[in-house]
């Protein structure tokens, strides 16, 4: 299979295929709504059945760059078309693509202004999957440009609430972090003299360790703001909170994983020595973020808050497994990405799904929704289990795995961060509690339950997290064999 | 042994599988989704049954294990596995047959109820669940069906969700055991890490070889024990199970009586090995139990609620058996899991069957259902009788070697304390009995309209009091042939004998209890009312639990709530606060620099000159040689 | 005591800054204008005299003074206009009071 | 010697007219006292020998350009402005910065070593060679200052006519 499909350009077409999208939408009357979803739809389940083809094909045994493409473009200074992918890139490019399904089909009663909103979604989605997938620094900064920005358009027009003040808040708060960012690309570029960005010569270079030291926290925080690392995640509350669902879906489900995979890729895999010198603080701080967020979505009334909050939690048990400094905690770490990325997409789909109905996402004005609609109570849920680590879905894994692996490193922290299983309990029941169960209010006695497009949205992600949770082996062989060089770059140290 | 690959398998499987058909298929039809689960217990039964005897044939120290991996990560290998020795097949024998027993009579309790099929499904998804406790091989296992089996309390007990007290009693009984599985976790974490795996064969061997510090040891085994104290509800972890009784009567007799509460001693049994290895930790679990026995008897006391008087008396039962793993009584702990396991679960649906009838768990509004409902009447008699230790029934069997155990080990402490629970049990069992079966109907429309229950329900109790009965004898004390020498830990048996004082003190303490009862509610020689004003706060202390629930809800009130609050607050306002204090120091600085445009020309000619010449001059002392106007010449 | 290139030099700097403090004091318009005449003028000052000592067969310093002295005409000249036209509108030609192009 | 003398007595009526100026509260001194200047600074010119360089200054700066501004100043000036204040508050600032720049041009020039390129004047009138140079090599430059000198004509024409029109 990988024979066959290494002779043509798989990762192009795949991040190429949203690109496609918008190109056939600018030809599309924007009145014509239908259309614009049907385009939109099908083009984002072709790059996802794409990146399933991709996630099968790819050979764990042999693990490494798989489906290389590497052209010159500009020379003159080092800038080259190389795209690739290892068991990391193969798992979160699966990710985005089960995520932008799932939020185009959530998103299919849009009805202001889709043909802009489907464009710069797809938009986003392309830059998405192209930094998962490159390994050039230079399109690697390009890409995640272009998977930023929209975010600006899409919360600052389709969202609610105080969105034009969120939208501009994250994305300063995001340009901060791209410029930090940008500064320590520009460093490794002069400082390997090596006039190249493609990443695999740029790994071999043995950087100066006071170089290290200083660049490695540049770097990690810029993308750490991505990640929401404390205390740096306060745009992520207000941002969520503000916009559409499938721009919450997408944001919370793969921009967030964008950060946290720069985090583990670029300064942690470039910079050994900066990475043992500086992850204990930054394991401190995530600790802050697992406890911090998991206990102040206690006491949030709205859903998107506490979904934001938990978000920052889980990012938190990524971030603490990036911190963990061996192959374990980063398996756990990219696990962790990719089960938040399809979790917290489920729990801002059936938001958006129960705001559409009941207009209000202040928890203490629903009660019993159960009653009227069981598939979304039942959805919910389960999210919410897998959310707080019931074995059996993916959410579970994840954290064992990280728990496990980042116990060797630091253990009292582990214990601490352990907690967190307790309180996520206690805010996701306590949530189901009120606007699930017990009597129904009157005024909801006629609210529909979900239709097919939304069950259909919900059970792509549904699936995933059930089969992540109960068979992770392959996966995580896709994982583990990936995170190893770089777990041993560190180890070496 | 390939065949014991499949069987083992199929045990925990057949309930899944039980479970993914009704979800999937036969979830409108409710009579083929009863059937379904049913037969699927059944044949697990069967197939538990044939282990059992391929056990009692092996004998002991025959054990089967295999395993097959689920995520391996280079030196961690977590797998999924069964194990079969003496103490799985034990147990699979109690869980399926209780199970099944539960399952029949449910069919009759349940009967009408609206989400028939999805009960059903639970149960099936439960057993599954506690199936895979029991087999499994290793602590990931055990940790995640040990979870799985709290999702399915936590359903089970919410199973009218529309109650607003089911919803919250789920959610309670969920978050608390969460406690006792933090630590649990956090045991497995420490315990992983020194030995590098999670099967519990190796893990012992290295304890064996002496491997692991002593006092490493008994922090592991505290944490592993916070996990049992959690799921088996001893002190203080024990104020979710009197609320889980708002779940269906069925699903208290059998996750909370019956199997998943008793799942903490069998973990403690399980992980004999690593609790006996640290003397303080046992210990800990002896006096826990020990408290845990007498206090929730004392609240027993009091209740009027006939399943609450039942769950105290889960309790009290359970921490009757920590009490006996904790000093060393490891056969007839399990011996009396064994055994309460049935006469607890029969006590339950003779609860169910007269709930069902009267419509009400308050045993003030009944009295003298005897007559009306005989069948269940006379069971109820027999499993209290049995729980009280009269012999020749199961509980004196039990019960009696927990308390020579005992005596054996020095505790005099301890035998004190469980003797007095052994009085209190009798008494509030027989209290409960008198109350409800005898006397005069306290509320004759509820009388009027009292039935006996169906066959689906009566059979299944006649069952298990033929069970509570005859359980007993398997564990008589000296036998050759009897539990203790087919189930123990270590490489030779307990010396078992019987001991004939204490056998006769502990039935006089337990007749005296009845008597006692008997004085009070049957004879009326003694008033209840005057023991009550005489007790005075005692009494007000046993009726409220302690306030043990209050305590805790105004430490989460003042304390959890307090510090999310804090929390909730320090992030709006501090950590956003900085945020948006950066953002604004922008705004003030633009709105201060932008007086600076003030439409003068020579304001900017003056910045413009001044800026340039200042950079002219930053250049000159940076450079002084600059300054030289021919410098190339 | 010869005159040298030196000379000239600090004589134009000393006019350049005498011209700078003019521009930015003046009040009137026409006064910045003229100030503006004396840079001109000390530039060319400069010109002229680096021309003639340090290539003294060639004369691109007068040229370009020349120039210099033509462009500052036509600069004047519009200036001049320009105050003019402002004068008309806003009845004064002070610069400070001509800032309606400000925050 | 003669060089000398003159040099220092312009120099002197440069400085001290172009200071006169810069201070004189009367705009109309002010016109006057740079006319002196410019004369001053022809009379550079003279010193370093350029004569047509010190004609057309005079000529074009002292002519026309002075006697422009002098025009508009009395086009524009109003009695109640002769007494109103000519400077602003910013003097202090303003002297700081040129005396800061006189002071960096000066001690560039202190540190300079001039070397032998002191005095190697040759002293001739160079009028021709101008006249040469400005019609062969510098015609293009030339031809387009004197476009621009149109274009700054038809402006000034415009700007002031156009107002003109504009106000009716």
């Amino acid at each position: 299979m990988a024979e066959f499909l290494g002779n043509i350009p798989f990762l192009t077409i795949i991040y190429l295929m949203p690109l496609c999208a918008v190109i056939a939408l600018f030809f599309i009357p924007g009145t014509n709504h239908k259309a614009v979803k049907v385009v939109s739809l099908v083009f984002s389940v072709l790059s996802f059945i794409m990146s399933l083809l991709l996630f099968i094909s790819y050979d764990y045994k042999k693990g490494g760059l798989q489906f290389v493409e590497h052209f010159d473009w500009i020379p003159a200074i080092g800038v080259n078309y190389f795209m690739g992918v290892n068991g990391i890139n193969v798992a979160l490019v699966l990710l985005t693509g089960i995520i932008i399904t799932a939020g185009i089909l959530a998103s299919w009663d849009l009805n202001y202004r889709p043909k802009e909103f489907f464009i710069l979604l797809l938009m986003l989605t392309t830059g998405v999957y192209g930094v998962f997938m490159t390994y050039n620094l230079f399109l690697f900064f390009l890409f995640y440009e272009i998977a930023v920005l929209p975010m600006y358009l899409l919360i600052g027009i389709w969202g609610t609430g105080d969105k034009e003040y969120a939208a501009m808040k994250l994305t300063l708060y995001l340009l901060v972090g791209s410029a930090l960012i940008l500064a320590g690309l520009l460093g490794i570029y002069f400082a390997t003299g090596l006039h190249t960005f493609d990443f695999d010569k740029i790994e071999q270079f043995a950087f100066d360790p006071t170089f290290q030291k200083i660049f490695f926290p540049i770097l990690f925080v810029g993308f750490g703001i991505l990640a929401a690392l404390w205390p740096f995640h306060t745009w992520s509350p207000d941002g969520h909170a503000s916009a559409p669902t499938a721009v919450s879906m997408l944001h919370a489900g793969v921009l967030m994983k964008l950060g946290a995979y720069g985090c583990l890729i670029i300064p942690v895999w470039l910079f050994p020595i900066g990475a043992k010198f500086w992850l204990p603080v930054v394991a401190v701080m995530t600790l802050v973020n697992i406890v911090y967020g998991s206990i102040g979505a206690v006491k949030q009334t709205d859903l998107k808050y506490i979904v934001a909050y938990s978000s920052v939690s889980h990012m938190g048990v990524v971030l603490l497994g990036i911190a963990g400094m061996n192959d374990v905690a980063f398996s756990g770490a990219v696990f962790q990405m990719v089960s938040h990325g399809i979790m917290t997409g489920l729990f801002f789909g059936l938001i958006g799904m129960t705001y559409g109905r009941t207009h209000t996402r202040d928890i203490h004005k629903m009660h019993g929704l159960a009653k009227v609609m069981p598939v979304l109570a039942v959805f919910f849920a389960m999210t919410g289990l897998c959310s707080l680590g019931l074995p059996g879905l993916s959410g579970f894994v994840a954290e064992l795995t990280t728990f496990v692996g980042v116990y060797k490193t630091f253990p009292v922290w582990t214990i601490i961060a352990v907690i967190s299983i307790v309180v996520t309990a206690f805010y996701v029941l306590r949530v189901v509690q009120i606007v699930f169960l017990g009597p129904l209010d009157a005024e909801y006695k006629d609210l529909k339950d979900a239709k097919f497009t939304e069950i259909a949205s919900l059970s792509i992600l549904m699936f995933f997290i059930v089969l992540f949770g109960v068979y992770p082996f392959y996966i995580m062989e896709l994982i583990h064999g990936s995170v190893l060089p770089i777990a041993a770059k560190i180890g070496g140290m | 042994m390939e065949q014991l690959n499949v069987l083992g398998l199929a045990i925990p499987a057949l309930p899944l599988l039980a479970f993914l058909l009704i979800t999937a298929i036969t979830a409108k039809k409710k009579m083929l989704s009863a059937v379904l689960s049913i037969s699927c217990i059944f044949a697990s039964f069967l197939i538990s049954v044939y282990l059992l005897i391929l056990q009692l044939k092996a004998g002991h120290g025959a054990s089967y294990e295999f395993s097959f991996p689920w995520l391996f990560l280079g030196d961690v290998k977590m797998s999924l596995g069964i194990l079969i020795n003496p103490l799985t097949t034990v147990m699979l024998i109690v869980v399926t047959t209780v199970s099944m027993l539960v399952q029949i009579y449910s069919i009759g309790y349940m009967k009408g109820d609206y989400a028939f099929s999805r009960f059903f499904s639970y149960i099936s998804l439960f057993s599954f669940s506690m199936l895979g406790i029991v087999v499994a091989n290793n602590l990931i296992q055990m940790y995640i069906f040990w979870e799985l089996v709290g999702l399915c309390s936590y359903l089970l007990i919410g199973f009218w969700w529309f109650k607003p007290e089911a919803a919250e009693a789920s959610k309670k009984a969920f978050i608390v055991t969460r406690f006792g599985d933090f630590g649990f976790l956090v045991g497995i974490l420490i315990l992983s890490y020194i030995t590098g795996t999670f099967n519990f064969a190796e893990i012992q061997a290295q304890i064996n070889a002496g491997l692991i510090s002593p006092g490493l040891l008994t922090v592991i085994a505290l944490l592993l024990f916070s996990g049992a104290v959690g799921k088996s509800a001893q002190f203080p972890l024990h104020v979710w199970l009197p609320d889980a009784m708002e779940g269906p009567t069925p699903v208290s007799a059998l996750i909370h009586a019956a199997t998943m509460v008793a799942a903490g001693v069998f973990m403690v049994a399980r992980l004999f090995g690593i609790f006996s290895a640290s003397p303080h930790a046992m210990l800990v679990i002896a006096y826990l139990g020990g408290f845990t026995a007498i206090f929730a008897a004392t609240i027993a006391l009091t209740q009027n609620d006939i399943k609450r008087v039942l769950a105290f008396s889960t309790l009290s039962q359970l921490g009757y058996m920590m009490l006996a793993m904790g000093i060393g009584g490891y056969t007839s702990g399990m011996f009396h899991l064994t055994t309460h396991a049935f006469f607890k679960a029969l006590l339950f649906l003779g609860a169910g069957s007269v709930i069902h009838a009267v419509h009400t768990n308050d045993i003030q509004l009944m009295g003298g259902l005897h007559k009306k409902m005989p069948i269940t009447s006379i069971t109820f008699l027999i499993a209290s009788l049995s729980i009280a230790g009269i012999f020749p029934l199961s509980g004196f069997w039990s019960k009696d070697e927990i308390l020579v155990n005992i005596m054996e080990s020095g505790h005099m402490g301890l035998y004190y304390v469980a003797a007095a629970t052994a009085f209190l049990t009798a008494f509030y069992m027989f209290r409960l009995y008198l109350m409800t079966f005898t006397g005069k109907p306290r509320d004759a429309h509820a009388y009027e309209h009292a039935h006996e229950s169906p066959l689906t329900m009566t059979v299944p109790l006649m069952i298990l009091a033929v069970l509570s009965i005859v359980t007993g004898f398997a564990g008589i004390p000296g036998k050759e042939q009897s539990f203790y020498n087919f189930l123990f830990f270590g490489a030779h048996p307990h010396e078992t004998h019987f001991n004939m004082g204490v056998a006769l003190s502990s039935s006089a303490i337990a007749v005296s209890g009845i008597a006692l009862a008997l004085l009070m509610y049957a004879f009326g020689l003694i008033k209840p009312e005057a023991v009550k004003n005489a007790s005075g706060p005692l009494y007000k202390l046993s009726y409220n639990k302690y306030y043990i629930d209050e305590i805790y809800m105004f430490f989460i009130k003042n304390g959890f709530f307090v510090i999310a609050s804090a929390v909730k607050w320090f992030d709006r306002h501090v950590v956003d606060g900085a945020v948006n204090l950066v953002a604004f120091l922008c705004r003030w600085a633009g709105s201060k620099l932008r007086l600076t445009v003030n439409g003068g020309v020579q304001s900017y000619a003056l910045i413009i000159f001044g800026g340039l010449v200042f950079i002219a001059a930053v250049f000159a002392v940076w450079n002084p040689d600059a300054l030289k106007l021919l410098g190339g010449r | 005591m010869t005159i040298t290139l030196a000379h000239y030099v600090v004589l134009s700097a000393l006019l350049f800054a005498i011209g700078i403090i003019g521009i930015l004091t003046r009040r009137n318009a026409i006064g910045i204008l003229m100030s503006l005449e004396l840079l001109f003028n000390a530039a060319a000052i400069n010109m002229v005299a680096f021309s003639k000592y340090l290539t003294p067969s060639e004369i691109y310093g007068d040229i370009f003074t020349i120039f210099i002295i033509a462009i500052a005409a036509a600069e004047s000249v519009l200036g001049l206009a320009i105050i003019l036209a402002m004068f008309r509108k806003r009845e004064t030609v002070n610069a400070d009071e001509m800032n309606i192009m400000k925050y | 010697m003669v060089e000398t003398i003159l040099f220092y007595g312009f120099a002197a009526l440069i400085l001290i007219s172009a200071l006169l100026m810069i201070i004189a509260p009367n705009i109309y001194h002010s016109a006057l006292f740079l006319a002196l200047c410019l004369f001053g600074v022809a009379g550079i010119y003279v010193v370093l020998n350029s004569y047509f360089l010190a004609g057309i200054q005079v000529l074009v700066y002292i002519g026309a350009v002075v006697v422009l501004a002098l025009f508009v100043i009395n086009l524009t000036r109003r009695i109640l402005d002769v007494d109103s204040d000519q400077h602003n508050e910013q003097l202090l600032p303003a002297v700081i910065i040129s005396g800061l720049t006189a002071f960096l041009i000066i001690s560039a020039v202190l540190k300079t070593n001039w070397g032998t390129m002191i005095a190697h004047r040759v002293a001739q009138d160079n009028t021709a060679l101008t006249g040469r140079l400005l019609l062969n090599e510098f015609v293009l430059p030339f031809e387009i200052v004197s476009v621009l000198l149109l274009a700054a004509l038809i402006g000034a024409i415009s700007i002031v006519a156009g107002d003109k029109g504009a106000q009716k």
